[in-house]
């Protein structure tokens, strides 16, 4: 990993009023990360991530509101996710093909920043535009009383029936679309329980990897669950935990149970 | 070649709606309402010098920009012409809300109406069917507007109060239910905490099947 | 001295609340609308050569008096309201997007933009800047938004077509090896690193003296 630049102004005396910055949504925050602090999201850790934006919302907070808390925590979860699928054991069968993946995902994350600096200097030449025409005020005084009169009759035919009806029908609730998700079921798992499945698993195996022992798994947070089980059970001691290099082979040992398995806690998905 | 003083007091009567008061002007320009006055005078003068079809004219206590009289054949052409015979929808809308919730501002009406309605609202107000009323008191202290004496005539009421009452919205099932949904803060029964695998059934939604909306 | 059509188009812009467009002219006054847009043309070149405090323009597809830029301070006085409130960041975006993409959908926008669109949307319909001129023939029937001539008149252009080709805006080969740099997948030893140059305005920025920055 290489070093972090992190975001110096917030550790000195700012010397001068620093213009809060307004991000317009994640792709503009990881914009903005990578063009004035040159993250290398693939090299940066994650803390460091997450110290500039607990940085950034305390230069906001005077200003802060939901929408933009909201935006932050969504650019922090789309750089933990493409953090994380570099840190998580890869699976050999299936590397090349997540290799692949893993382009195509960086690929429409560089078109998408792309569209979005594209539109935000779009947004700024449309807002000097506004700016300058805002300089001029339109005649809008109409027509002159003397004229009133030979308006056609617009109201012709209109009644205060027809206006109780058009008010009535303004009047209704409209439904507000709203995305149910709750169909969707959230997966769940208990790191305790994956402790017992690898209880009874790993005496079987007596040694093997972690890509072979996860290879039956569907759900990413399954496999998650599973990592986070074994470090459990190496915590206790009942395993133990090869790997030659990073990102190489990891390889689990069985040692064997000690007298308490002790307390776990429960994952939500 | 216009003055400073002269273009200011172009710019500022050519975009009000009303004629302006020329001790509102001598305020602005920070001069006496005499040398505004001489200022007209002067500006009325060169219009009608080179023969423009507008006027700079005095009336009601202000100064205004108006048609030239003998233009007037024009201005009826682009009245009749020009110009929908039909109120639109949109002004309809307005001109409901207007008379059932007035004194309202342009606001109000754009908020029940879902977009904006101020060019609606001058519409309707040109046509004298609805005036300025008062201003909110509140910050902002916004215009507020309500129906005028001719709308009454034209609508052959008495009184506004005698437009028919609104309904009383019942809601039919679809909305309950769409309210019902919206105003439900955990929206599905929790399902059992350490289930890995989707009970099969859940496939269709939690309310698909759930008669029961109410507790 | 202005001749008779080019007074009656005085007339008929000046009594006008909006703008007047020239194919209407023409049928007033009974010329061809090419002849109205060359007397137009002259008319606010007789304007600003006597440097009148207002202006014909052209905007919205159509011609309307305004004052002249230059008298914003006086008018601004006058105008309490002022022009209606500034649009955030956020909404200037959603503009751009919608100006440049339309016909397009909220859930386009939102692709763009990264965030659910929805809230801005609905503030740029109700200020009458877009509004939803159709829905997508595919699966969904997505209500679709385009600008309105009132969004035109605000940027003080006739034609939406008037803004800057998108293409303009597209990042210049710097920005894009920068990011193309950054989002390298392969976590391999980078090259040294290329000074990202912001633009010339934001020169003097937090970050630019610090040595540290280059790793």
């Amino acid at each position: 990993m290489s070093g972090i630049r992190r975001p110096l102004v917030y550790n000195r005396p700012v010397p001068y009023t620093v213009s809060t910055p307004v991000f317009e949504g994640p792709f503009d925050l990881l914009l903005h990360l990578i063009t004035r602090q040159q993250v290398d999201l693939w090299e940066v850790s994650l803390s460091a991530i997450v110290d500039g934006y607990v940085a950034t919302l305390a230069e906001m907070q005077t200003a802060l509101d939901l929408e933009v808390a909201t935006e932050f925590l969504l650019i922090a979860a789309v750089l933990l996710e493409l953090k994380a699928r570099r840190l998580l054991p890869g699976r050999e069968d299936v590397e090349l093909e997540e290799e692949l993946a893993l382009w195509e995902e960086r690929d429409l994350l560089l078109a998408r920043l792309l569209e979005c600096k594209t539109f935000k200097d779009a947004a700024a030449t449309l807002h000097r535009t506004m700016e300058s025409a805002g300089r001029s005020w339109p005649r809008t005084a109409g027509l002159e009383e003397r004229f009133a009169s030979l308006v056609p009759d617009v109201l012709a035919g209109v009644t205060a029936a027809q206006l109780g009806d058009v008010m009535n029908a303004l009047l209704v609730p409209k439904p507000q679309a709203r995305l149910l998700l709750d169909h969707v079921a959230p997966v769940r798992a208990s790191v305790g329980d994956a402790v017992v499945e690898l209880v009874d698993e790993l005496p079987r195996a007596g040694r093997i990897t972690f890509a072979r022992l996860t290879s039956g798994l569907v759900e990413r947070l399954e496999v998650i669950v599973r990592f986070l089980a074994l470090l459990e059970l190496y915590k206790q001691g009942a395993v133990d935990l090869q790997q030659a290099v990073t990102f190489g082979r990891l390889e689990v040992v069985w040692l064997g149970l000690p007298d308490d398995p002790g307390g776990t806690e429960e994952y939500d998905g | 070649m216009a003055t400073e003083e002269e273009r200011a007091i172009e710019a500022i009567v050519m975009v009000s709606d009303r004629p302006v008061e020329p001790h509102l002007l001598a305020q602005l320009l920070e001069v006496t309402p005499a040398r505004v006055e001489d200022i007209c005078a002067l500006l009325a003068e060169s219009y009608a010098a080179e023969d423009r079809g507008f006027q700079l004219v005095r009336v009601a206590g202000g100064y205004r920009f108006q048609s030239h009289p003998d233009q007037a054949p024009y201005v009826e052409k682009f009245v009749l012409e020009g110009q929908s015979a039909r109120l639109s929808a949109a002004a309809l809308e307005t001109l409901a809300i207007v008379a059932y919730k007035q004194p309202v501002s342009r606001a109000q009406v754009a908020a029940i109406r879902g977009v904006n309605a101020d060019a609606v609202i001058r519409t309707l107000q040109t046509r004298g069917f609805i005036a300025e009323v008062g201003r909110d008191p509140g910050p902002g202290q916004a215009t507020l507007y309500g129906t005028t004496p001719l709308l009454l005539e034209k609508l052959g009421l008495d009184r506004i109060e005698q437009l028919p009452p609104l309904a009383q919205f019942v809601p039919g099932p679809e909305i309950m239910d769409a309210l019902e949904r919206s105003l439900r803060a955990d929206p599905a029964p929790a399902p059992a905490p350490i289930e890995l695998r989707q009970e099969p059934g859940r496939a269709g939604g939690p309310y698909q099947d759930d008669p029961d909306l109410g507790d």
